[in-house]
């Protein structure tokens, strides 16, 4: 595609438009957005070691089996969303690419890739805030014991589904919503924020 | 019946209320009856009443497992109202309204029929054509309505956020019924109660009914934990419990039992003198005379007899509220509770014969019986009678759930309350 | 004379820190530490308010959740507060609190005069009255008697504040941070499990805060220090004081609110919401809610003056206050004999102790006859005097079965009367999820029984009174809960502190004490104080036939106040109990149920208001591109859609005209992005396809895409939609807008519980794609400049096809469809390059006049075409045939709705059906959608029920045809064209139509096909 | 607030599930050959037990899984979580 092609995040004029965001060192939590990474919706059987074994030969990992994990190799990042189903992260603009090989290795099984770039953004959230902001709006324990890196958990925030895993101990998590509520739950964060200092948003 | 009036209660006001007599007697079962309602809740007690003002029967006896009232009757939020969309409901509601305008003078208790008027919001343009059409159908139906703009509603509520910007959706509109209102819960069911007593039917209390039995497809009587009780007529009027009762005669309901929950606030003096009711943003209030806020959302998601429901729904309900109505948000939940309503697929009631002779149910009202109670009591009293619906119930059989005549009230109102 | 009633020192107040605030305009001195309440005594003051009914003077009763009186405004404007309990509200500088209930003041309050019709009103009097006439209920009696009741007032302006919840997961939450909540949080926590601990007051400890007993030789408040100091360094231990557990649900789901700021100001200071509530979901209860005395029922009970003896003991010790300067202390039990100690201690004269035991023998009761006050035992405080205040008491000998008093009267001069009738568990928590209880004889008291779930009670609240028990019993829930959840073992590792023994003598039940008359013909005697219901109510109930405990609740108003009956409910039912003859075990308590007290309902809205966060706003990726462009948006289910485009000066009808003129004859350009869509995938698809349309799907040839309609299983219309064909394996399915998630839902219910041995993935692709939608005779020309790689022509690219390919420059999905019935194209790309596609098409089309179009052009549009839209036109009780669509419907398979269509009902003749109308007089005249359609001419004046024969589902003024249109169901709709229908009105007018076909442009489609 | 546990995600709040009415029913294999009664039993007139109650879930903000419980319907207990096909524990009801 041609340079000049221009691409927008669901969250560019949030981003962009110079909001009197606090200083990431003095607010309660500081947003980042990682737009425009590849994400491919992944359907196939774990049971079935064609399946396994040809994913893993085109991702280079395997595809995280237990529910609620993920498997990260650097490159690519592989969330069980469910006993059939995988979200696959990869690199921007990466994911027809991913598409292709992922079609080419499983070829004749029962499989679906479907790209979804397009579908979802991603934010890291972090801040000595986030927990607490994050436990205004999600059910989910976020306790450090109950939710550790490597796993993750597809579940609700405010009123958007989100796809959720913790980063660093408690501190950071990364979430992917669905494009259309990434709106929504940036003002969603925003001000559940503004107890702690408000919310800064960085690149 | 000895008569409540200002002059009964000055005359025993001088002997200091000691002479008051019985409301109901509290009599032990007889060993038959020629009708047994199960359920003493306000639809039980007013099918009772009709039978035997209406139909001559009074050989009969209400059987309740509990108290008096304590079922959906004692724990609803009295919303009344006849503007329902289709003519089978509007024909049966109606009737029930038109029987509560005359039920207070008529058994000599004051049921505290308030008609301030029953407002249904719209939000969207969708809500808002459907207002447009169930309120062209009552007035064509014989139900007074009339459909308000946004600015005639904030006249008449002014505590409301007519706001088109200030809120996710604003109120474009509503439908309006000046007839429509709250009345009193208890009441309804001591009441009826009394007058039950009066007309000679035994009014049982705190006797379950545990078997139905039957011979040749034909009923013989009810087990209660009082003893058998023989007859050949059992009228089931048990709202949430039906299922439970179908259970017992061997057959099925369309029905399932889910909690609805109910809240008040605190007392304050008046601040709104209407029902609003809100299907999209899923909350309706009124002010109890008491000065309580009155307040209800739907149902729960789930199946429950127990008579509590999701705090989660209560949650919703009240954000609604105060989207709707900024200033209660400094107010005060008092009590929150729930009752266990019998819902039917296509949310309207079930006032029907059945495939056992003799059994006849009356139930499915689901989350708006209430209203009904009085409409409902007298077509029932009708069927049980005559083994035959009154036309004003013929809709209402289990028949239609085969041939697929359904009256879905669903979309027609969003809650049907 | 500021504080003239304060003790000279002692209390958990700081001195240091004196605050400011008004009562009822006077402006007074209280300090931190205070409640509201307490200051006010602190002044002398204790007429606080007037009751419900009889507008009693009313005066602080209770120190804490218990008060039934003492109820307040306070502040005034957007903050104002009606019905604050002023013994929970903390004292914070410029208070501001007034008396609700009375007028002109609370000391001279016009309504009291009711008081002198009392004899009238009897429990349940207007059960009985306002009957007469008829129409006076709604004009006269109603409007004044909702006048007369409530009590303060709601704010006029909207909240100031902000409100929020958190939800919390814990292993252990403990209710209650007394000494026997103190000791569980201590034993769980040391051993590393997370634990919350809350407590409703602005301290921990309990009722160390307010007694003066000793652990470890230290007064106990000072133990409680330590531990919650310990606590505090515990990393997964949470404490929040001012944090009421007002709820206990389903799976150890507790609610909590926190008082943030209440503190602090009438609103929050500083940013932080005001309350909070917090979800909390535990593991393992643990409830430590101590226990509420409970005051004697004797004849005028509710004196300013008369007060729960720990109430009188807790302004003495906490709050350094002087209740009274000469009181009666009335009891049938030994801790009442504390309050007499705590007032003598403190100099203030105890008259006597009337004691309805004749005899007592106990540490306390030594201590008090050592200290010279006089004990009346035996003997019954019978009645009492005053006008504001209490100033003195009658007390007479008890019989022996304490059911009758006798003897000489002795009066006793008080302007303070301590009672204790024995102390109630707070067993609201443990009861709201569905705990039982049981009647204990020994504190004449219902305790716990079966406790639901991991949930443990402790302390006063399991009916153990005594200290050291106290904490024994939390250490021991702490162990079991932490244990629960694999914490330690079951047995107590920490240590308890030592307690001085403290032998007792046994209560002696009195649920009402007697008079000189009988019921009915005695004083009052108050149960409720607040809805001033009296014990000859309790009688009268079931002398009418009342009897069951929620009845005799229901017919009195007993416990229906704010304070839910915490100090009389136990009462009731034992003077029930004794009305009826039976046994109070029996008779039983009302249901508890949430909230334990009244929680402000902005904080259940927490942060889920206003137009951003009240729901989910949802959005396209061109939504800026609308707003800049003067778009106005209807909402459509979560999502935003623009509804028309108006510019300057222009009116909706203009603009609508404008839209639709372009479009037909240029044109016109919208954004299709929140139609749903569903990756349709597996060996399988193409039979799955066939199983939830009507329509067949395995013909359809690779590249094609086919209209379909989807039906609920009772044979009604579910949803519409085009879906088309990717691959052999391989569809591509739309939804409506607001029918997105659940038809998902539908398909994947129907994939995974009734057909699992289907081989289909379904995935959600709505948001992937950015579907730009262009419509109009110029649509292929614009499509030319912009998209590469497939030939347009209508012979290569016919109507309801799609192919891949490039749009400027951006790989895409092209398809061949339309909604309008002109010539159409919708472009679809992978949302992130939608705004820059949008402009591209933008771009092109200005040289042919290109519009953006929103929702009501579109619905014109479809409607000059006939064509429905799910949820406008249907409504969930309306068939396929009704809609003349038998060509959809598969005789070849079954689908999902099929059997329902062969019901009777479904195949009745004179069903309604879709048709078209145009009205006759003015052709221009609109139809309100949602009208009535009659056979009746003049039906606003005939006699109802008028029968219905249809009734209008879209209605609008095309531009395009020069007339009106609008789509309808009409009963036999297709027969019947060309005949006329009246449609009245509400105005009284009545509108005369035809029915026509609701094809009303392009029947034969052509200019879609070009 | 149920406290529900989805058989692969775990607990989570009801918040994140849809409720499915009565479990195990089966839709008819041939809908030709069953009579209007029949077809109208299966559609609407389910068990509404009160006590032990199968019932179907789905964790619609989760894994979207379908599953069937067995909850008591006065106490709301879960009595168990078993994943679609598997027998439901207990036996016949
Ligand atoms: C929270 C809530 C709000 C509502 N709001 C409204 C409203 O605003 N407007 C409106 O119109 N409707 C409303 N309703 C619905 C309305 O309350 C009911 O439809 C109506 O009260 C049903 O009356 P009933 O007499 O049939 O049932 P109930 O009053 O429930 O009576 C049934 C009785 O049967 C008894 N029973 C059950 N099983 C047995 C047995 N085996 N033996 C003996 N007795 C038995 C029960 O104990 C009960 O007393 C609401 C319901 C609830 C729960
Ligand atoms: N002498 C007597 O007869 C007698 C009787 C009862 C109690 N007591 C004494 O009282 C103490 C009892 O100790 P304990 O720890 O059991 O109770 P406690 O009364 O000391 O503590 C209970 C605490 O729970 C809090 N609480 C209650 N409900 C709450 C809710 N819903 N949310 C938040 N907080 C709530 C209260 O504010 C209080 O601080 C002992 O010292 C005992 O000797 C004595
Ligand atoms: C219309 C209406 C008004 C009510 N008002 C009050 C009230 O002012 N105070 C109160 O404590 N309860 C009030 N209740 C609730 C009852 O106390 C009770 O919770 C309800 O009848 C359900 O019964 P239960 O909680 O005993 O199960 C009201 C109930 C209804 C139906
Ligand atoms: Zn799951």
């Amino acid at each position: 595609m041609s340079e000049a092609i221009r691409q927008e995040s669901p969250l560019v004029e949030r981003i962009t438009s110079g909001r009197k965001a606090a200083s990431p060192s003095d607010a309660g939590i500081t947003l980042r957005e990682r737009p425009f990474l590849g994400c491919v919706n992944l359907r196939g059987n774990p049971d079935d070691p064609d399946f396994t074994d040809a994913v893993k030969g085109v991702l280079g990992l395997a595809l995280p089996s237990g529910p609620n994990t993920v498997a990260d190799s650097g490159d690519i990042t592989a969330f069980w969303l469910a006993p059939t189903e995988w979200f696959v992260r990869t690199g921007a603009n990466a994911e027809r690419d991913l598409i292709a090989g992922l079609e080419e290795a499983l070829a004749g099984q029962h499989i679906a890739t479907n790209d979804v770039t397009g579908n979802f953004t991603t934010v890291e959230l972090s801040g000595p805030h986030a927990r607490d902001v994050l436990e205004k709006g999600c059910t989910l324990d976020l306790h450090p014991r109950a939710f550790a890196p490597g796993q993750c958990a597809q579940t609700l925030l405010g009123h958007a589904g989100i796809l959720i895993r913790p980063l660093a101990d408690g501190q950071a998590f990364e979430i992917v919503v669905r494009r259309s509520f990434a709106d929504y739950m940036f003002i969603w964060l925003e001000d559940a924020t503004v107890e702690y200092g408000g919310m800064a948003v960085s690149d | 019946m000895r008569k409540y009036s200002i002059f009964s209660l000055a005359r025993n006001a001088l002997s200091h209320h000691e002479n008051w007599w019985q409301a109901w007697r509290s009599p032990e079962p007889k060993k038959r009856y020629d009708a047994v309602i199960i359920g003493g809740g306000g639809h039980g007690l007013s099918t009772a009443y009709y039978l035997a003002k209406e139909h001559g029967m009074t050989n009969i006896a209400v059987i309740e497992k509990g108290w008096l009232g304590g079922g959906n009757t004692g724990r609803n939020t009295t919303i009344i109202r006849s503007n329902y969309l289709w003519t089978a409901s509007a024909g049966i509601y109606e009737k029930g309204l038109k029987l509560w305008e005359g039920i207070t003078q008529e058994v000599n208790f004051n049921m505290m029929l308030s008609q301030r008027g029953v407002l249904n919001l719209g939000h969207n343009l969708q809500d808002m054509r459907t207002i447009e059409r169930r309120v062209n159908a009552n007035r064509l139906n014989g139900v007074d309505g009339v459909v308000l703009n946004a600015q005639q509603v904030k006249e008449m509520v002014p505590i409301i956020n007519t706001s088109e910007t200030n809120t996710r959706f604003p109120v474009l509109g509503s439908s309006y019924q000046p007839r429509g209102g709250i009345a009193r819960h208890d009441a309804l069911a001591w009441g009826m109660a009394r007058a039950c007593d009066d007309l000679g039917i035994d009014v049982i209390q705190q006797c379950e009914v545990t078997g139905i039995r039957r011979e040749d497809g034909q009923v013989t009587g009810v087990d209660t934990t009082k003893g058998f009780i023989e007859t050949n007529k059992v009228g089931a009027v048990t709202a949430g419990n039906s299922g439970v009762i179908a259970d017992m005669a061997g057959i099925r309901l369309p029905v399932q039992s889910r909690p609805l929950q109910a809240l008040v606030s605190e007392p304050i003096k008046p601040v709104i003198d209407t029902v609003v009711m809100s299907g999209a943003v899923h909350v309706y209030i009124s002010q109890s005379d008491k000065g309580e806020l009155v307040i209800g959302a739907g149902v729960d998601k789930y199946n429950g007899y127990g008579q509590k429901g999701s705090i989660s729904v209560i949650e919703e309900q009240l954000a609604a509220l105060v989207e709707l109505y900024p200033i209660v948000s400094r107010l005060r939940l008092l009590r929150h509770w729930a009752g266990c309503v019998d819902v039917c697929p296509d949310a309207s009631p079930l006032l029907t014969k059945t495939p056992v002779d003799g059994l006849y149910f009356n139930c499915g009202w689901g989350t708006g019986g209430w209203k009904a109670t009085l409409g409902s009591g007298w077509c029932f009293a009708h069927t049980i009678a005559n083994d035959e619906p009154h036309p004003l119930n013929e809709a209402f059989s289990m028949k239609r759930f085969e041939t697929g005549a359904v009256i879905d009230e669903h979309g027609a109102a969003g809650v049907a309350h | 004379m500021s504080q003239t009633k304060r003790l000279q020192s002692g209390g958990r107040i700081d001195r240091s820190k004196p605050l400011t605030f008004t009562f009822n305009g006077q402006s007074l001195q209280g300090y931190e530490g205070d409640t509201l309440a307490s200051a006010l005594l602190a002044n002398g003051i204790s007429l606080v308010s007037r009751s419900f009914k009889l507008h009693r003077p009313r005066g602080i009763m209770g120190a804490g959740a218990e008060c039934p009186n003492s109820l307040v405004q306070v502040g005034r404007g957007a903050g104002t507060i009606p019905n604050l309990r002023a013994t929970q509200t903390e004292l914070y500088q410029g208070l501001e609190a007034n008396s609700v209930n009375c007028w002109p003041s609370v000391k001279f309050d016009v309504n009291a005069v009711t008081g002198l019709f009392s004899p009238l009103l009897p429990a349940g009097f207007y059960y009985k009255t306002f009957k007469w006439p008829k129409s006076w209920w709604d004009k006269v009696y109603e409007p004044r008697i909702r006048k007369a009741a409530g009590f303060g007032k709601a704010p006029t302006e909207p909240d100031p504040d902000r409100y929020d919840k958190k939800n919390r997961h814990c292993d252990v939450l403990i209710v209650g941070a007394g000494p026997a909540g103190l000791a569980a949080a201590l034993e769980a926590g040391r051993r590393g499990a997370r634990v919350i601990l809350c407590d409703e007051q602005n301290e921990f400890g309990g009722s160390l805060l307010a007694n003066r007993q000793y652990l470890d030789g230290k007064p106990g408040i000072e133990w409680a220090k330590t531990a919650v100091a310990e606590l505090e360094s515990l990393e997964e231990v949470t404490l929040l004081a001012r944090t009421t557990a007002f709820g206990h649900y389903h799976h150890g789901f507790v609610s909590l609110l926190e008082r943030v700021t209440d503190h602090m100001g009438l609103t929050s200071p500083d940013g932080r919401p005001r309350q909070r509530q917090w979800r909390v979901r535990a593991n393992q209860v643990v409830l430590a809610t101590g226990a509420i005395e409970r005051p004697l029922v004797f004849c005028n009970n509710d004196r300013p003056g008369i007060m729960p003896a720990s109430a009188v003991s807790t302004y003495i010790n906490r709050y350094g206050v002087r209740p009274g300067q000469r009181a009666v202390v009335f009891t049938n039990n030994d801790s009442a004999y504390q309050t007499a100690l705590d007032l003598n201690d403190h100099g203030i004269d105890v008259a006597a102790i009337v004691d309805v035991r004749p005899e007592s023998d106990s540490v306390l009761v030594d201590r008090a006859r050592k200290e010279e006050i006089p004990i009346y035992g035996g003997y019954a405080v019978v009645d009492t005097r005053g006008g504001q205040h209490v100033s003195g008491v009658k007390v007479m000998r008890l019989n022996g079965r304490g059911d009758g008093v006798y003897g000489e009267i002795h009066h006793l001069d008080c302007d303070l009367v301590a009672s204790s009738g024995g102390w109630n568990p707070v067993i609201h928590l443990h009861s709201h999820p569905g705990g039982t209880m049981r009647y204990d004889e020994s504190i004449a008291s219902f305790v716990p029984d079966q406790a639901v779930g991991n949930t443990y009670n402790a302390g006063a609240c399991n009916g153990n009174f005594a200290l050291g028990g106290c904490i024994t019993e939390g250490l021991s829930a702490g162990a079991t809960a932490a244990a629960g959840v694999g914490f330690g073992s079951e047995d107590i590792e920490g240590e308890a502190p030592a307690t001085g023994k403290q032998q007792e003598s046994p209560l002696r039940p009195m649920w009402r004490v007697p008079s000189r008359k009988a019921i009915p013909r005695a004083p009052k005697q108050f149960i409720d104080v607040q809805n001033d219901q009296t014990s000859a109510d309790v009688y009268l109930a079931v002398r009418e036939g009342y009897r069951s405990i929620e009845h005799i609740k229901r017919y009195t108003a007993m416990g229906f106040g704010t304070d839910q009956g915490k100090l009389g409910n136990i009462n009731g039912a034992g003077i029930a109990a004794e009305a009826l003859g039976e046994d109070i075990a029996k008779v039983g308590t009302t249901t508890f149920r949430p909230a334990y007290t009244p929680v402000t309902m902005g904080a259940f809205a927490g942060r889920e208001l206003g137009p951003e966060r009240f729901h989910a706003v949802r959005k396209t990726p061109m939504h800026k591109w609308h707003v800049d462009h003067g778009a106005l948006f209807e909402n459509v289910g979560d999502w935003k859609r623009p509804w028309y485009y108006p510019k300057p000066g222009e009116s909706m009808r203009e603009a609508l005209d404008r839209e639709s003129y372009q479009t037909r004859h240029a044109v016109g350009v919208l954004d299709a992005s929140t139609l749903g869509k569903i990756d349709v995938r597996g060996p399988d698809a193409a039979e799955f396809l066939n199983r939830v349309y009507t329509s067949g799907w395995k013909t359809m040839e690779v590249g094609k895409a086919r209209y379909g309609i989807m039906l609920s299983e009772d044979g009604m219309i579910m949803d519409d939609g085009v879906s088309a064909r990717i691959a052999e394996d391989h569809y591509h399915m739309t939804t409506t807008t607001g029918g997105a998630a659940r038809v998902l839902g539908h398909l994947e219910e129907y994939l995974q519980t009734e057909w699992p041995e289907l081989q289909v993935y379904l995935t959600s692709t709505t948001d992937q794609w950015a579907a730009i939608s262009l419509a109009g005779p110029h649509a292929r020309d614009v499509v030319a400049k912009v998209v590469s790689g497939v030939d347009l022509s209508g012979g290569a690219f016919p109507f309801m096809t799609w192919r891949d390919c490039e749009a400027a420059g951006v790989p895409a999905r092209l398809f061949r469809i339309s909604f309008s019935g002109e010539l159409g194209f919708e472009i679809n790309v992978q949302a992130n390059y939608g705004q820059y596609v949008w402009d591209a098409v933008w771009e092109a089309g200005q040289e042919y006049g290109i519009t953006p179009y929103g929702t009501e052009t579109m619905h014109i549009l479809r409607a000059e075409k006939g064509f429905i839209i799910a949820g406008q036109d249907t409504d969930g009780s309306v068939n396929p045939m009704d809609f003349g669509m038998h060509g959809l419907l598969s005789k070849k398979k079954d689908y999902i709705g099929r059997r329902s269509l062969s019901r009777p009902d479904a195949m009745r003749e004179d069903r309604e059906q879709f048709v078209g109308l145009v009205t006759l007089e003015d052709p221009k005249e609109i139809i309100p959608e949602g009208a009535q359609l009659v056979e009746e001419p003049n039906a606003n004046e005939a006699p109802k029920p008028v029968p219905l024969h249809g009734y209008v589902t879209s209605s609008y003024y095309s531009s395009t045809l020069g007339h009106s249109i609008a789509l309808a169901m009409v009963k036999r709709g297709r027969e019947r064209m060309d005949d006329v229908l009246y449609s009245p009105q509400a105005d009284g007018r009545v509108i005369q139509c035809r029915i026509t076909s609701p094809v009303f442009y392009d029947p034969k489609g052509e200019r879609q096909n070009v | 607030m149920l406290h529900i546990k989805c058989p692969w995600c775990g607990w989570r709040d009801e918040s994140e599930f849809g409720y499915g009415g009565e479990a195990h029913i089966e839709r008819p294999k041939d809908p030709d050959s069953v009579s209007d009664a029949e077809w109208a039993d299966y559609l609407f007139f389910g068990s509404n037990r009160r006590g032990d109650f199968r019932e179907r879930w789905v964790h619609s903000a989760g894994c979207r899984r379908w599953f069937n419980a067995v909850r008591d319907t006065t106490t709301y207990e879960f009595k168990a979580f078993y994943r679609m096909g598997e027998e439901p524990p207990g036996g016949e009801q």
